[in-house]
């Protein structure tokens, strides 16, 4: 047993963290997010580096890794907090790889591995789908209801802008009629986006809580650094404890997703439940060490708060994954998980 | 113990509610201009009415309010849905520091535009370096020829770029310990030495601003409370604000949680055992801390002392209003993260509320030392 | 309007104080608690004060005062623990005197507010009621059963001990069939038994409250005060908001009982369902900041934590009255109110 | 990455598994003199077949079993519901210290009687006015005539009423700083200058006991790791300790999660919402604990130094041990304050999981001082 990188994965993330560190820095970030905007060029190199297919077969033009693999660069991504299409269409290219049948791989994954022919992946609640990510950009969009998903091009789609508080992911609300089924096993699929997004939210509680450690280093009130007082450093001690939770969590359901499938669904939702809530504590007790800086909009935490209460909620909420793990380790389903 | 009102307190209220009926002036109009213009003229109207400044003394203008009568005001206004009045600072602020610490000059000159909103007051307390740690601050004034001149920057102003005056602390002995050496002045915004900036927060409104002192000039007869007296004439303006701010917080707190209701209702998760175990704590929170301000008024009303019971509400209000908007996202569900026009703004914006006014942290250093005895860590 | 009590309260109060700290010093607290006893003299001592009765009309025998003069009683017997039959005669009273007819008053009320012929209650779950206090000295039990409730007599139901946590009070588990029914308003009668629960669990917290403090300030780890740490300081701060906030709910909820009775119910269920909380995070909270020393059967603390966790649970969690809070103010009523 | 166990890993694995399933002697017998001797017949057959020691050099009758080994043995040990050792002290603390840092006499002396329970050791560390600041202990040890005369109090001892050795940390020159100053040695138990006094907890049990030492005596060749160097000694031991224990625990955890949900089914609160949402709460944490302390192993054996997740593990294991007896509790309902059997007792029990061995405040300090960097208060 051996809960650690392999020297491959170590370098994938330290070549991610560098990269990203130095085209998505914070000033960039911050120029895109005011504009609602991403950077084509830049996509084009992360496309270079192979990354939109890394969890894609060889034979669609992928880089044959895994969901471990996936969830290294979807924390150093949320780390950066880069505006960029990469979590939309990761999403759908695991919908494919996992529930679409060889037909539907064939047509689409490479696309999506090279990052040319982009997709993403929307829920519909009534028909409509009120938030999904770079739906104008993609040429697929996968629609997930109740269980069951479909393909529709992006061309037979109504897509409308939607703002969010978020505004370093471009939303859209979609309507569409029809699709093409996936056949295969939907849940699972989802599964693992919901696995990527935990990863995304470790990354940006840890950059919140990197950035509220700093601070309390350095800002001085009554003549000491704040955090010498148990009041800042025991709440950072907190959010250590969340982020280490949250990155075990999701670790482990990665690889359980790569090696242990059966065990997917349970392993799923305790890091989604788990991370959203981390990431949304991490991010609004990181604003609290920053004291009034933290809540301008000159400062970049807010960027990272709303992008955790974002992720959140998108593939369902902590409290539906909390009455998920309830009824897979051992109670029954329950009448009235309504939220 | 009476929790009833007395046939006085009964008689304010009818008077006032009346009153509202008959002048309500309707909900604000678009646009920051506008709505500004229109808190002036509902301030006027109030002042005509003597309803600005309650609490002032009748000689200035007001009505001697007891804070009883203040609370009334308040809840009523909050049920209302009235306006807000465009010279807070000056009402709650400003005119009891002037009347409490200032000249006869002073009193001639100021108190009458702030009742009428003839001229706008903002405060200059933080600075950017000067956060929970207040006596800190290093805004810079110095004597020369008669008047003062300062330099130095202050921070989450709210109206400075309305205001005529601002209520500035600032350094004048750098020599002695930092509590002492500080001077409470009114320094005049009409100056080109004094440069505002808006502060934009995390909900993309500027609700703040930060103001740039370039030499700024501040004639002498415009000291408060006497040189070297900053710090005390600043406290007690401070405990005024949060004295006064605690009862109408816990109605507006009632108001927020009747709303989230109402969409619980319309979205049909009325009968969700989670979402009512939630709502039935912030309402049984807000009732708490309504009935803690309503016994320190009557604290204060005996002792004329304001008690601990301000920073037990403050600090309660900041707990019960986040976690009443981070219900009412969850509420929302998958839509949470759409900008609406109402709980979006309010989610992001109740983060502020344990950082301003006082911090949480700084409000329980206050409980466990001033009120349970407890040693100073410092 | 005055939120404060007047003279004639402030000498129950201070009467009260002073008597219960001299007659139940804590040795003597613990010396009944460890043999499961109360001390019938001390019992005649009280009864001479007129406490059976301060809520009772005068013509029952009692001092016609009300719910805010019963209200100081309590808590100033939950701040001394002192182990008595107090509270199962009180309820018995409130149960007679609000929901029991003329008849039943005059044949019942003078006993227990003389303190001679006392009587309990007890809350019946599928026929048994398997938590009445001082039962076995009590001449009638009031049982309750989903919103009526009747009166038996103590000779013609089965009574057996039931060992609880808190030993400061005598438990039993009673059965019994039949009994003459109580025609009156039951439920406005049991809110006033829950507010006299919460007035006990404010004095309770009070005193977990202040022995947290005082030891905060002696002792001394790493050459400090422990209560010049904000870990102990804030810990302490907040047990005086949720002490206050329950005394503010409590005595709120006793006017109401007196001058507003339309609003008692949903001023009973907040009263007791935030001191219930606040009693059992209060003592837990101070046996914390007690350390290894607060573990120990030797200190006193764990009798209040043991109280407040029992009183707690009786008549009504907190859950359950934050469900009915729900309820009162506005949301309908919920189907799974289980626990 | 794998989370796979090893092939040898497995083996063994499936080794003790089989053994178990022979050698399993059932449930512990009524009454404390019974259960102890149960529980050493048990030890001294663990020990016949080299799982008691298991991390002990072979040469010392143990198996040199790596971390993982020695975690699937706890997670073997709990799942069967096996009874504990005897000598817990004595294999996990006491044979490692003397291991590492005592003579080749005591090695010969010492380390057989601990793996076969002939001589039971306890753990003399604690004082009443020393807790979480160990290093202030005041227990005092002075030479005389070649050996060492003790006088001093120590508290929160298990087993000293069965134990033959005690390690014990005591001050030989008070004229250094205060972590200076402290020596570590192994007192004899049976002398009448050491009495031994049950201390009684909260739960009506005493797992503890106070020792007191009036000039009792303890040769020099007793000491382990020379004079002045107790503090290095015992802190070594203690993070063997933490980081032995808590996989064991998330195990544990788990085991006593399973029987809640048993207790939630039996009561039909199985669709309750609310009970739900608390408990898969609980579930998760425990599920990151054991992640947590299983990637802490990893770190061990890669870096041969206990990381920070020891305090991590501890600090949340005391969090969510205290939330999952507080819902059974809730579970119980009406029934609740009845002492049972079971639920109760380890309601009580779990109020001292945030104090012993390591207060979650001393934990917190620690991940923020030596984890975050961030500065020290003292």
């Amino acid at each position: 047993m051996n809960f650690d990188y392999t020297d491959d994965q170590r370098a994938i993330k330290s070549t991610a963290n560098e990269f990203l560190a130095n085209r998505y820095k914070m000033e960039k970030v911050r120029e895109l997010a005011e504009a609602g905007e991403y950077d084509d060029a830049l996509w084009g190199e992360i496309a270079e580096l192979g990354w939109p297919g890394i969890f894609a077969d060889e034979e669609h033009g992928g880089q044959g890794l895994g969901q471990v693999e996936l969830t290294i660069l979807m924390e150093e991504l949320g780390y950066a907090l880069a505006p960029a299409p990469f979590l939309s269409n990761a999403a759908a290219g695991l919908m494919l790889a996992h529930a679409g049948s060889d037909e539907q791989r064939q047509g689409w994954l490479p696309g999506i591995a090279s990052g040319e022919r982009r997709g993403t992946v929307g829920q519909l609640s009534e028909g409509v789908a009120p938030l999904v990510p770079d739906a104008d950009s993609a040429e697929l969009i996968v629609l997930l209801d109740n269980g069951s998903a479909s393909v529709v091009e992006a061309g037979d789609a109504q897509i409308e802008r939607a703002d969010t508080i978020d505004s370093t992911r471009r939303f859209f609300r979609v309507q569409a009629d029809g699709g093409e089924p996936l056949e295969g096993d939907v849940d699972a699929a989802v599964a693992r986006v919901e696995v990527a997004l935990a990863a995304e939210l470790v990354g940006v509680a840890q950059r919140a809580m990197e950035m509220a450690v700093d601070y309390a280093k350095e800002r001085k009130q009554f003549d000491r650094p704040i955090g010498a007082y148990q009041a800042v450093s025991h709440r950072c001690a907190q959010m250590l404890l969340e982020v280490e939770g949250a990155r075990a969590a999701t670790l482990y359901a990665s690889w359980v997703a790569d090696h242990e499938p059966e065990s997917l669904a349970l392993a799923a939702s305790m890091a989604k439940a788990y991370a959203a809530d981390a990431g949304w504590r991490v991010t609004a007790s990181s604003l609290q060490v920053h004291g009034g800086i933290g809540f301008t909009w000159e400062h970049d935490l807010h960027f990272f708060l709303k992008r955790a209460r974002t992720d959140g909620s998108l593939f369902g909420s902590p409290r539906t994954h909390r009455d998920r793990v309830a009824e897979l380790a051992g109670l029954s389903r329950s009448a009235a998980a309504a939220v | 113990m009476d929790l009833t009102l007395s046939p006085q307190e009964q008689a304010f209220r009818d008077e006032l509610r009346a009153w509202l009926e008959e002048n309500h002036p309707g909900s604000e109009p678009e646009g920051d201009e506008a709505a500004f213009e229109f808190r002036k003229e509902w301030q006027r109207e109030l002042a005509d009415a003597r309803y600005a400044g309650l609490s002032w003394p009748e000689e200035y203008g007001g009505r001697g309010a007891t804070l009883i009568e203040q609370a009334i005001f308040n809840e009523e206004m909050a049920r209302a849905k009235a306006p807000m009045t465009a010279n807070v600072l000056g009402l709650v602020m400003g005119g009891p520091v002037v009347i409490a610490h200032g000249t006869e000059d002073q009193k001639e000159r100021y108190l009458k535009p702030i009742l009428t909103a003839e001229e706008i007051w903002c405060q200059g307390f933080s600075e950017p370096e000067s956060g929970s740690d207040l006596a800190s601050l290093k805004t810079k004034a110095v004597k020369s020829n008669g008047e003062w001149v300062v330099t130095g920057q202050k921070v989450w102003t709210t109206y400075a770029h309305e205001a005529k005056w601002c209520m500035l602390v600032a350094r004048t002995d750098p020599d002695v310990p930092k509590h002492k050496g500080l001077t409470y002045f009114l320094m005049d915004m009409e100056q080109d030495a004094v440069q505002v900036r808006p502060l934009r927060q995390i909900t993309g409104e500027a609700e703040f601003n930060e103001i740039f002192m370039e030499e700024a000039r501040i004639p002498d007869e415009n000291v408060v409370g006497g040189v070297g007296n900053g710090w005390a004439v600043a406290i007690t303006t401070l405990m005024h604000e949060r004295a006064g701010l605690g009862f109408g917080s816990a109605i507006a707190l009632k108001i927020a949680i009747g709303e989230l209701m109402d969409e619980i209702r319309e979205r049909g998760l009325d009968e969700d055992p989670v979402i009512r175990q939630r709502i039935a704590q912030i309402y049984i929170e807000a009732e708490c801390l309504r009935l803690i301000a309503s016994r320190g008024l009557t604290q204060i009303m005996k002792t004329g002392i304001p008690g601990p019971e301000g920073s037990l509400v403050k600090w309660q209000w900041s707990d019960a209003n986040q976690a009443l908007t981070e219900l009412a996202m969850d509420v929302r569900g998958r839509e949470a993260p759409l900008v609406d026009d109402h709980w979006t703004y309010r989610f992001l914006r109740a983060r502020a509320n344990s950082i301003e006014g006082g911090t949480t942290e700084i409000l329980k250093n206050i409980v466990a030392e001033r009120v349970l005895g407890l040693p100073r860590l410092r």
